[in-house]
């Protein structure tokens, strides 16, 4: 996309270089989280080096997943505070799936289904920590009682996958929403896609209230 | 929650068909019989001994390392009961199934050694030395105080002042050489742990 | 062991490990066998499971033999022989004894001369002055033939069984409840327990070990095991028999090689200084027959003499010269280590030589031990490990405070081998020699015991060669055929002590026939002679190396008889027999008692007593010729009247501990510990009172340690790693103590500090009207070793010895206990 | 060294079978309680032959030591002072360790592959060099029995001596065993014996002597013979009726798979969503809004 001097600027490079942070932990841990999630994925700790390094380093990848994405949290908790608007637009999610946004409430900078993403990572972010140092063998575990190493361990496995299964949906979304990845990769957006898909935010950044 | 075999294999026909991991075709490979630690004792040598400590005289087997080849120096890597012997029939106690650590104590002696007078040290010396010291030590003290006769006129033929007290844990051929080496020397403070 | 040669004529272990699996009631009393012998214990939980056995623990502490007891009682530690005596009296008063066996096979029937008394707690003959009996009047009747006069209707006022009866009258169920704490039906229910066995085919066999040695009457109270036994008519049966389980590995068989003061190897005896005559001195020994027809076997004392003599002095013995008879060190008093010690003590020592022993934490008292090492001139220690007594003289803190500038004595420490890096045979608790082979070198210089010793004397003898010295001939003379004189091997001294003809020996009812040629190893003792024609370092291990091989290292375990006596797996003594005494398994017509266990029995066709075991008897004495089962004795039959073997009395009766928690006797107020006990003076001001010190202690050993040898052994440092003291909960509670507290433990003579084990398993006692505590002290921990460091536990116990042995009183003692 | 009498059974993290067509008889370990004498002369036999040395601890006012199960030590001995009727007291010492499940919560939970396995005698076995060190088998197991060793990050237990057995010797501390406490066999006749042994109980008194082979488990390959078989607590809280946790059985079982098969489903339906749909583009005439 040619840089015009028209488009809309969608994220910083902070904002960008966050996300990607964000998302590069994420493709490590979820990769070397699956290896002890199901033997099918076993062979995936060759990308880390083997089994045991699979298991030292996704703890710490954790650990960085969960800074960066704090540092997301604190920047974007407003802007994703869920509106009636929201709510009527997750009700049209049906419509959106098969590319008619005609009926969708307007959405602003991010919309119903971003914020339910983003308040849903947080949960599961929130509870893979949590649990995951429960059962962080090396360090901490010795310290909890044996249940509730038990019940971690069925916690982060479930907020793992559901971790996974939501991320596949925002690839997907990103991918099947053409040029929305040009707003995370460079930063900005051309008007008539923000002014389709984002247009409470379109009139927000260009004063134009059509 | 159970699951059976047959359930389980199609639980997993359907995750590594979903699974992009599986796709990249790598996988670790499954041995039929597995590596288990290799039996030790295969070619050490065998040699039995009995037991030390209590009076039961369990039978032991120790092994040693090599086949006592020329150029071997041996060492006794394990010992355990020894299975033809009828009283312990291969079983030891805690102690005698760690005879291993108490030949190979860090405390074990390997030279002698002399405490001067006063001294708050040892100094390594030579056995020549010491058993010449020693030696000198006793004549003097026997030649000094022997008693061969006493003052109304008996026959006694007694050394009693040096004393010696003799290994609860000697053999029969340790303690049968002590006894006669003491008693043409005339010694009669002599024991031994049966008292204690 | 004093008491069980007493009683039967040799001090050893009746039976043998495997055949207590035969045994339908087991007694572990003065012992703890599950955790001093755990694999002798084996064949206890065999005998309870094959042969429905019934186990039986009598202990102060509710030990690890007790957890797998069918029937536990509690017993205030030094106070077994008012139990025994009070089983005597039950089995006495109930008729539950084995008449006909009591009848044959005991002194039952013999009169007792007429000066023999006991009255207040005193036998006739005490002489306060020097804390000794003169022991004349414990005494036979004697006839005009020289022989016992007896009685066989038992009716006679002096006879031994009434006499009996009559002494342990005192010892009511009710006394024994006040005197022992044992509550009063615990006490009878291991009385008819073990009453049952005297069925003539129902067997008792007893396990103790230093239980009973270390008290100021040990010796007594083993006596009235064999007693008890007598009565129940157990001993030679297979299953029965009084198991004496020897502390360490070849404890018997140093004592059976003489390597104690008065000793010289097989039991013969050094002679005192009044014994100026040859004659004389064997005439003493040679006893002869008290009964007609018995065989008296020490009859042939002169040859085991000559022999010995002869293979040690070899050409230089002869008949001549008495066979060196005046080279033998001649007695004043026995030089026991309490008397070493004390002498040592006094200053009265020059030289110590320790071989393979810790002194230092083995014996009473140990700064008593410490000043008395620090009098010598020179100190010895010959050891594979660095003990604690080759470095009494330096300072570690707490655990030994002194100050090494002020010792003056001169040490030497001589690495040793252990058994690992030698040949050589062990004599175990039931007599077996067994032969073990070398698997690796002595670390660094380190040498084996024998070349240690060789080396000394050779120093020794070269120094008397050159520059002469006190009397010479001895050392000059002593015979040292070795191949290697440095290094004699274990096989010639092994084939020397076995002996070995000189001359051609013959048998005596055919002097043409040669029993062994010259210079043929011999084949056992009875081929001994008193002419110098054999040569024999101990008599009683004759048959161990034979001109066939070294029978010690026999390794068929095949066990044709189903009883487990393994017949030819090495080498029992005496001749090879694995049962001692077994003549009493069988009726005076030579039947076993119990069919299903015969041992031997009278085989009238061979005209031969045969049987699973060699016979301990002469094999063609039919058995109307009435020889006694016990042929080591003069009398042939066993003694329950002990005449005068014993320092301390003729019957066992129950003495105080000297440091009682009663401060009283409640059987006799005026005697209140044993009278002819051994006691020096400066030790009896160092015994504490009730008052001061008002909890009974006792030491012991743990299983997963072995004395102090083991803190040098990591794995056993792993098992118990820490010195500790058991109290029970009562205790604890008075006393503010939490389990895992550090506490101080005193005694008159120290104190020790270890953490606290608070436990179910040492119960207050209600004894004479009080409650006392008992505070358990397990030894093993000192200031060397791989586990952690601790105190010597003898810090805290008393310099008394027993009466016979002089066996110090380790196991009660006063201390008081306090939360550090 | 392959071993064929180690036949593998099961393997951790494998989903295909192991080879499994010779029968090998099904061992077992007979721990008889009832004639324990706490002497701990296994725990040294363990240590000995295993070549391991745990560290020389302190004693904390009980028999106990080492205090607890370590890397180094697979067994231990647990001593219980009970009075299961008042004033008769019993001294219950019990040998702790692997008891060897026929259904392993540790190989169940065990995510490295062939870093737990099950041979067809019945020995659960560790094998190291596949360990990864997650210690998700000390959340599995339902004895409290793997230990993670600091040194190596490696998890450690009693392996049976698999090294002997697979010779044909018993395990060491089996053949220590002074009193005859522990024996070993074919699971078939240990059960026998263990049936002799409480006949001779409860002649002796214990009526409820009995056997612990727990079902919960599938049956164990370590079994004890308990004198109070009614009451596995009064032994140093031997587990009731154990069981591999819900929450194991949850978080290993079915649903991973399932789980798995969801992601696939996503991806497939994702790629057939645009497939069928296309890309949601912005379409030409909206272009044309903006730039007037």
């Amino acid at each position: 996309m040619k840089n015009n001097p028209q488009n809309l600027l969608r994220f910083t490079a902070a904002e960008r270089a966050n996300h990607w942070l964000v998302a590069i932990c994420f493709v490590l841990v979820a990769l070397s989280g699956l290896v002890f999630f199901y033997p099918a994925f076993y062979p995936l700790s060759q990308l880390f080096g083997g089994g045991v390094w699979a298991r030292i380093l996704h703890p710490f990848i954790g650990l960085l997943l969960f800074a960066a994405f704090g540092l997301m949290f604190v920047k974007f908790r407003d802007l994703n505070r869920i509106t009636a608007t929201d709510r009527e637009w997750l009700r049209h999610t049906r419509e959106l799936l098969n590319g008619d946004e005609q009926g969708l409430p307007e959405a602003g900078k991010f919309n119903g289904g971003q914020k339910l993403l983003f308040w849903l990572l947080v949960a599961c972010v929130a509870l893979l920590l949590l649990s995951g140092i429960v059962i962080w063998r090396a360090y901490f575990s010795p310290l909890f009682p044996l249940w509730l190493i038990r019940l971690a361990a069925v916690v982060h496995a479930a907020a793992g996958a559901g971790m996974i299964a939501l991320i596949l949906g925002h690839i997907y979304m990103g991918i099947w929403t053409s040029e929305s990845m040009a707003g995370m990769l460079y930063g900005q957006v051309r008007r008539p896609w923000a002014r389709l898909h984002h247009r409470a935010w379109f009139r927000q950044m260009t004063g134009d209230d059509q | 929650m159970q699951v059976t075999r047959r359930q389980f294999f199609k639980f997993c026909a359907g995750g590594v068909g979903g699974s992009s991991a599986a796709l990249l075709g790598l996988s670790t490979g499954e041995a039929l019989a597995e590596e288990v630690r290799a039996f030790k004792l295969t070619r050490t040598t065998e040699v039995r001994n009995t037991c030390p400590y209590c009076s039961v005289g369990c039978g032991i087997i120790m092994s040693s390392l090599g086949d006592r080849a020329k150029n071997v120096t041996t060492t006794i890597i394990h010992i355990e009961g020894d299975a033809d012997h009828p009283v312990n029939r291969g079983t030891l106690c805690p102690k005698g199934a760690s005879l291993l650590d108490f030949i190979h104590s860090p405390n074990r002696l390997h030279y002698p050694e002399y405490r001067a007078p006063g001294s708050s040290e040892w100094k390594r010396i030579s056995w020549d030395e010491a058993l010449g010291r020693i030696a000198r030590l006793m004549k003097q003290d026997r030649d000094a105080n022997f008693v061969a006769r006493t003052p109304d006129g008996l026959t006694v033929n007694r050394w009693l002042t040096t004393g010696f007290l003799a290994a609860s844990a000697a053999s029969n051929e340790t303690g049968y050489l002590t006894n006669k080496m003491l008693r043409s020397l005339g010694a009669v403070a002599l024991d031994n742990q049966a008292r204690v | 062991m004093a008491s069980l040669a007493t009683t039967f004529g040799r001090g050893a272990m009746t039976n043998h490990w495997v055949d207590i699996k035969n045994a339908d009631v087991v007694v572990i009393m003065g012992g703890n066998a599950a955790e001093a012998h755990p694999c002798g214990f084996k064949w206890v939980t065999e005998a309870k499971a094959h042969n429905n056995a019934t186990l039986i623990v009598v202990d102060p502490r509710f030990t690890r033999s007790a957890a797998v007891a069918d029937y536990y009682a509690p017993i205030r530690s030094g106070s077994d022989i008012a139990f025994l005596g009070g089983l005597i009296n039950y089995l006495l008063s109930n008729d539950k004894i084995q008449h006909e066996y009591v009848k044959r096979f005991t002194d039952a029937t013999f009169l007792v001369n007429d000066g023999y008394r006991f009255e207040g707690g005193l036998f006739s003959g005490y002489d306060p002055a020097t804390h000794a009996y003169d022991k004349a009047s414990w005494a036979y009747q004697k006839g005009p033939d020289g022989f016992v006069v007896t009685d066989d209707t038992l009716q006679h006022p002096r006879c031994v069984f009434n006499l009996l009866k009559q002494h342990y009258s005192r010892y009511t169920a009710e006394m024994v409840a006040r005197v022992t704490g044992t509550p009063r039906e615990q006490f009878l229910k291991v009385c008819e327990l073990i009453a049952a066995t005297s069925a003539p085919d129902k067997t008792t066999t007893f396990m103790y070990a230093l239980g009973w040695t270390q008290h100021s009457v040990g010796t007594q109270m083993i006596r009235t095991t064999a007693m008890v036994q007598l009565l129940l008519g157990n001993i030679g049966m297979a299953g029965g028999g009084i198991n004496a389980l020897r502390g360490h590995s070849n404890i018997q068989g140093l004592t059976d090689l003489g390597l104690l003061s008065n000793m010289l190897p097989g039991y013969l005896t050094l002679a005192g200084d009044k014994e100026q005559d040859f004659k004389t001195f064997l005439d003493k020994r040679a006893f002869k027959p008290l009964r007609p027809g018995q065989m008296s076997y020490w009859q042939n004392y002169p040859a085991f003499h000559v022999s010995l003599m002869k293979s040690w002095y070899g050409d230089a013995a002869t008949r001549d010269n008495n066979w060196c008879y005046d080279w033998l060190p001649k007695l004043d008093k026995v030089y026991d280590v309490l008397q070493v010690f004390e002498l040592m003590h006094q200053g009265k020592l020059n030289g110590y030589v320790a071989q393979g022993f810790n002194p230092l934490a083995a014996f009473p008292d140990k700064a008593k031990i410490s000043r008395a090492l620090a009098n010598l001139k020179f100190l010895v220690v010959i050891d594979p490990l660095a003990t604690e007594t080759s470095e009494f003289w330096k300072n570690f803190g707490e655990f030994n405070e002194v100050n090494p500038a002020a010792i003056k004595t001169e040490v030497f420490r001589l690495p040793s081998g252990c058994f690992a890096e030698e040949d050589g045979s062990l004599v175990n608790s039931s007599r077996l020699l067994q032969w073990h082979y070398k698997g690796e070198d002595p670390p660094g210089e380190a040498k084996g015991d024998a070349e240690i010793i060789a080396g000394l004397f050779l120093k020794l003898r070269e120094l008397y060669r050159t520059e002469g010295g006190a009397f010479p001939d001895p050392i000059r003379n002593l015979t040292w055929p070795y191949r290697i004189p440095a290094s004699p091997s274990a096989e010639e001294l092994a084939r020397e002590f076995n002996g070995k003809a000189l001359d051609n020996v013959t048998d005596p009812k055919d002097p043409t026939k040669v029993l062994a040629k010259a210079g043929e190893q011999l084949a056992g003792f009875a081929q001994l002679r008193d002419d110098g024609s054999t040569a024999c370092g101990c008599w009683i291990f004759s048959g161990a190396w034979t001109q066939v091989g070294n029978m010690m290292a026999r390794r068929d375990n095949s066990d044709p008889s189903g009883l487990g006596n393994t017949p030819n797996w090495a080498f029992a003594w005496p001749a090879n027999r694995r049962i001692i005494y077994n003549r009493a398994s069988c009726d005076a017509a030579g039947k076993p008692w119990d069919p299903r266990r015969t041992v031997i029995a009278w085989n009238a066709k061979a005209t031969q007593w045969q049987g699973m075991d060699v016979p301990d008897m002469r094999p063609d004495a039919a058995p109307e010729q009435n020889v006694g089962p016990f042929i080591m004795n003069p009398e042939g039959v066993a003694r329950l009247f002990g005449v005068d073997k014993l320092a301390d009395g003729p019957f066992p009766e129950h003495y105080e501990p000297f440091e009682t928690p009663l401060g009283t006797n409640p059987l006799h107020p005026a005697v209140v510990s044993n009278p002819a006990a051994r006691l020096f003076k400066d030790d009896r001001e160092a015994l504490g009172s009730a008052k001061e010190f008002p909890y009974i202690a006792t030491t012991y050993r743990l299983t997963e340690h072995f004395h102090f040898w083991t803190k040098h052994a990591r794995l056993n440092a792993i098992l118990q790693p820490e010195q500790f003291v058991e109290i029970g909960e009562e205790l604890a509670k008075e006393k503010g103590i939490r389990s895992g507290d550090q506490v101080t433990v005193s005694s008159k003579r120290g104190h020790i500090k270890a953490v606290a084990v608070v436990t179910k398993r040492l119960k207050a006692l209600v004894v004479d009207g009080k409650l006392l505590h008992t505070v358990g002290i397990p030894i093993h921990w000192g200031f060397k070793g791989v586990a952690k460091n601790g105190y010597l536990a003898n810090t805290l116990t008393p310099f008394v010895g027993d009466a016979t042995t002089q066996t110090p009183e380790f196991k009660t003692f006063l201390v008081t206990i306090e939360k550090a | 060294m392959a071993l064929q009498s180690l036949d593998i059974k099961r393997r951790s993290a494998t989903t295909t079978p192991s080879a499994g067509i010779r029968s090998t008889p099904e061992l077992a370990k007979l721990i008889d309680v009832s004639k324990c004498i706490g002497c701990k002369a296994c725990q040294a036999a363990c240590m000995e032959w295993n070549d391991l040395r745990d560290d020389i601890g302190t004693t904390a006012g009980t028999y106990d030591n080492p205090r607890d199960l370590t890397e180094h030590s697979w067994t231990v001995m647990r001593f219980a002072e009970v009075e299961p009727e008042p004033g008769r007291l019993e001294w219950l010492i019990r040998k702790d360790g692997c008891m060897h499940c026929a259904d392993p919560g540790c190989l169940k939970a065990c995510p490295a592959p062939g870093a737990v396995v099950q041979y067809h005698n019945g020995i659960v076995d560790f094998h190291e060099e596949h360990c990864i060190g997650c210690g998700y088998c000390v959340t599995g197991c339902p004895f409290n029995i793997p230990r993670l060793s600091r040194a190596d990050a490696k998890v450690y237990k009693c392996t049976l001596c698999a090294d002997r057995v697979a010779v044909g010797l018993e395990p060491a501390c089996v053949k220590t065993c002074p009193t005859g406490a522990i024996m070993f066999g074919t699971k078939t006749d240990m059960l026998k014996q263990a049936a002799g042994r409480i006949t001779d109980l409860k002649r002796r008194g214990f009526a409820k002597a009995g056997v612990y082979d727990p079902k919960g488990v599938g049956g164990t390959h370590v079994i004890y013979l308990l004198q109070h078989a009614d009451r596995p607590e009064l032994y140093s809280d031997l587990p009731d009726n154990p069981s591999i946790s819900p929450m194991v059985s949850l978080w290993k079982g079915a649903v991973k798979p399932l789980t798995s098969l969801a992601f696939g489903m996503i991806a497939v339906g994702a790629f057939f969503h645009y497939l069928v749909k296309g890309p949601n583009r912005v379409p030409e005439e909206r272009e044309q809004e903006v730039d007037q």
